[in-house]
């Protein structure tokens, strides 16, 4: 079974960092410590595994857990087209390591993480919002935000 | 028409004057959302918006008449549609097209403005999610009657005291 | 702003902002200029960000459609089979055969007025306006059948979970046949027009370049990233619906400039409209949809107060009408998960029952509780859901991976050190959707 | 001849001069504070005005002065051309071959690229 290899190997390789390996729903998932996350991202990207494309970044908002957020990042290789999912749980106001030396898109994606989550990436050249406005406060995608308090930046006309 | 005691000229002249204005409208596409496809398909050979007169499209507020809110404002965008309308030219006319336009449509949320109508006057409003270019046309055409029967501006006009 | 805020003194900063003809209404960017000469840019977005996902999280899954019709709204039905297709492998639901070949039907449809739209932009803003006229009238003709079939031109909300809202109207081999004729035409011309336009080259051959290992890295995925020579496609790489058994091949282009991100989407509409035809060719017949002629739905209401109404339910051929046939060819699933056709519902208790209990608060659709990843090929790549659900009836998050928001994330280093005139073909060669890219 | 073309010239003159005055007497003029900004696509102005113009444009500037007024001159040529056959083709000629090697000169020259 060619998909167990990859995270069977991952086990092998990281042993402690690999909290959780599983498929469900025929998606390959692996749990891994938050401190582990640029070995992997590395190690999962060069050759042998070749996940040379950062499919998707983005973050899960979790208020009754104590690791309140849960980054989710998607990977996929082109060679072997072969997708795996990386999660790893954030307590709030933690940083997370910014895999923007890895791939280019996890600029923007990063960005968008912490516009809407306010999750905050070491090592990002230029973490700002992305989607609000300079002015806006608050997070609009975490659970407490309510959905329709809104910040107009001019005035309604009287 | 709004008949002035005594000022025969100026109704006669008035109703010419909004006559040329009503045909010739130049309208500013302001667009940004779904409704944009639908505008395309108005504007082009098959419902051809041209018909009526507001084919020109001008895409500099100085030079356009009828400011076409077509899609989506949302409040990052809202400052953007205020400086737009202002610095339009008089006469301005200004068409609220799709839902979103008229009262923010499907999206209640943080992030759109519920109705263009909150930050600038707006004339006609045209439903639809996205309106059928019949509707536009339709939409359109209001327009024209109102330019007609409104009483015009004019920079040499006596104000009533 | 941070980006621009220690610019040398005497270079011109120039806004291209939101409301400018070629930049789709909803992107800013700004140039520090030497001249003519892009130094650095700025590009921000957002302006069309209407709060997609956490809507999302205050909607039922059913309630839900109408938004992914929003997403890429040039070609809202692929985003259908993509939400559609997420929510059936959440709930290991099987369509039936005939529902997956209307999917690609439609998908390809959507995907041929994707590419014609884009082109038709690209094309106008590089000064080609005749090229604008022909592909919205060909563009037309496809959403003529799309209205035919759905109901609307283009938020359809016509594919739904488990298959499809309604069967394909009786003569649907003659209109199909009439669009893709058409857009044969309207391509002709195009390929005439503008391939070896002396103009239309200067302005997109060898500019605004990307190499395939620095489109991977950025994520690139769809005709850009097949533009460069990487042929991947997910109809190919994650087979869905019936792609399998079809025969398409995937055209790739070699230097990865505005032209090949041009002449890709060319090639990949003709392979589209293979597609259509093959789909028309294969679909699996149903039973003559037999009209119900005994009942007027009042009457109906009426008898089934006394006792059972002995024949059918007279609907109007159109949507509502005589489903009950066709049901299971293009629907599939029990009662939790799909809506009961109209005659049950009229007709018997049960069906009232259960089309009731669908729309009740906490009782349609319940997914069991997982997280999942999906995609398809979208117009402008791979266009995937990421969907946590926890069991209730609204789903928990719901992610999703807009294929030109990698795309345009690459604008800044493409036109670093351009002419400023070509800012306008390369962005247009993107296809950049507000709708998907700022969700 | 001469009556038709002073007829022309009337009827265009009076046309333009109605039009622009129509428009400066019927026009509303209603000012406010955002009318006087710059137009930047509908967004504050980004900095006070352009300060400096690189030099690349007064050359493009130039160039299109020095050949467009060329053109000019081809009108009046134009209408006595019927008359003087012969020494009109060779004047024009000579003028045109001189401003020719003047374009040429510039092409070589590398000013019409932006480099």
């Amino acid at each position: 079974m060619e998909e167990k290899k990859t995270l069977g190997e991952l086990r092998k390789r990281f042993g402690g960092n690999i909290l959780e390996a599983s498929a469900p729903f025929g998606d390959e998932t692996a749990v891994i410590r938050k401190d582990a996350l640029l070995q992997i991202a590395e190690f999962l990207r060069n050759p042998p595994f070749a996940f040379t494309m950062l499919l998707d970044l983005t973050c899960v908002d979790y208020p009754g857990r104590p690791d309140r957020f849960e980054m989710v990042y998607h990977l996929f290789s082109l060679a072997r087209s072969e997708r795996i999912r990386v999660k790893l749980a954030l307590p709030e106001g933690a940083a997370v390591a910014s895999l923007t030396g890895l791939w280019k898109n996890a600029d923007w994606l990063e960005r968008e993480a912490f516009d809407m989550f306010g999750v905050r990436f070491e090592g990002h050249p230029d973490l700002r919002r992305l989607f609000m406005d300079e002015g806006f406060d608050g997070h609009p995608l975490r659970k407490d935000y309510p959905l329709r308090k809104r910040q107009p930046r001019i005035p309604p006309r009287t | 028409m709004t008949s002035m005691p005594g000022h025969f000229v100026t109704t006669r002249f008035n109703h010419i004057l909004g006559w040329a204005r009503k045909f010739s409208l130049f309208h500013y596409p302001y667009v940004t959302a779904c409704c944009g496809m639908e505008y395309m398909s108005t504007a082009c050979a098959h419902f051809d918006i041209d018909r009526f007169g507001a084919g020109m499209t001008r895409f500099s507020p100085r030079q356009s008449d009828l400011l076409l809110v077509v899609g989506t404002v949302t409040q990052k965008l809202a400052p953007v549609l205020k400086t737009v309308y202002d610095q339009m030219t008089e006469p301005k006319w200004v068409i609220a097209f799709g839902a979103c336009a008229v009262s923010g449509g499907i999206y209640d949320n943080y992030a759109v403005v519920q109705g263009i109508d909150q930050i600038i006057p707006v004339d006609v409003f045209i439903p639809g999610c996205p309106p059928r270019p019949e509707m536009v046309l339709d939409g359109l055409l209001k327009l024209q009657e109102k330019i007609q029967k409104q009483e015009q501006d004019w920079r040499w006009k006596k104000r009533k005291p | 702003m941070a980006r621009l805020d220690n610019e040398s003194p005497d270079s011109l900063l120039l806004q291209m902002g939101p409301s400018h003809p070629a930049m789709h209404g909803t992107i800013r960017i700004r140039l520090e200029l030497d001249g003519e000469r892009i130094l650095r840019s700025d590009v921000e977005v957002g302006y069309l960000h209407r709060g997609f996902e956490k809507t999302c999280e205050n909607r039922t899954y059913f309630n839900l459609l109408i938004y992914t019709d929003r997403l890429n709204y040039v070609s809202p039905l692929i985003n259908n089979v993509g939400y559609a297709l997420t929510l059936e492998k959440l709930m290991g639901l099987q369509v039936p055969e005939r529902a997956q070949f209307i999917r690609v039907l439609m998908s390809e449809l959507s995907r041929i007025s994707d590419h014609l739209t884009c082109l038709a932009a690209m094309a106008m803003e590089c000064g080609a306006f005749t090229v604008f006229l022909y592909n919205m009238k060909a563009r037309e003709f496809i959403w003529d059948v799309i209205e035919a079939t759905t109901g609307a031109r283009m938020t359809t909300s016509y594919i739904r979970v488990g298959g499809v809202r309604a069967d394909l109207h009786p003569d649907y081999p003659s209109a199909v046949r009439k669009a893709v004729g058409e857009t044969r035409k309207v391509l002709k011309d195009v390929h005439g027009l503008l391939d070896k336009n002396k103009i239309f080259l200067d302005r997109t051959r060898d500019i605004a370049v990307m190499t395939p290992e620095n489109a991977i890295a950025f994520g690139w995925t769809g005709p850009c990233l097949r533009s460069t020579g990487v042929a991947y496609d997910v109809r190919k790489a994650f087979p869905y619906l019936v792609y399998d058994r079809l025969s398409f091949d995937i055209p790739v282009g070699d230097r990865g400039d505005n032209f090949d991100r041009y002449m890709v989407r060319m090639r990949e509409m003709e392979q589209s409209l293979r597609i259509v035809e093959q789909c028309l060719g294969s679909l699996p017949a149903t039973p003559a949809t037999r009209m119900a002629d005994d009942l007027e739905p009042a009457e109906a209401i009426l008898a089934a107060r006394t006792k059972r109404p002995r024949g059918g339910i007279r609907l109007s051929p159109n949507l509502e009408g005589s489903e009950k046939a066709v049901y299971r060819d293009i629907l599939a699933g029990d009662h939790r998960s799909i809506v009961p056709p109209k005659e049950e519902t009229y007709a018997s208790i049960e069906g009232l029952i259960s089309h009731f209990q669908f729309f009740m608060k906490g009782h349609g659709l319940r997914p069991p509780r997982g997280e999942v990843y999906s995609s398809v090929e979208g117009g402008n790549g791979e266009l995937g859901f990421y969907l946590v659900s926890d069991g209730s009836d609204r789903p928990y998050r719901l992610h999703l991976r807009a294929p030109c928001f990698h795309v345009v994330a690459a604008l800044e280093e493409l036109i670093r050190g351009r002419l400023i005139a070509d800012v306008i073909p390369t962005f247009g060669s993107m296809n950049m959707i507000g709708g998907e890219l700022d969700r | 001849m001469r009556m038709e073309l002073f007829f022309v010239f009337l009827i265009f003159g009076l046309m333009g001069i109605v039009l622009i005055s129509m428009n400066a007497l019927f026009g509303p003029k209603k000012s406010n504070p955002a009318k006087e900004l710059p137009f930047e696509c509908g967004n504050p102005p980004f900095r006070d005005g352009i300060k400096t113009f690189p030099v690349k444009f007064s050359l493009v500037a130039f160039l299109f002065l020095l050949f467009d007024v060329e053109a000019v001159f081809f009108f009046p040529w134009a209408l006595i051309f019927k008359e003087k056959k012969g020494p009109a083709l060779a004047i024009i000629l000579i003028y045109a071959g001189v401003l020719a090697a003047g374009f040429i000169y510039a092409w070589k020259k590398g000013a019409f690229d932006w480099e």
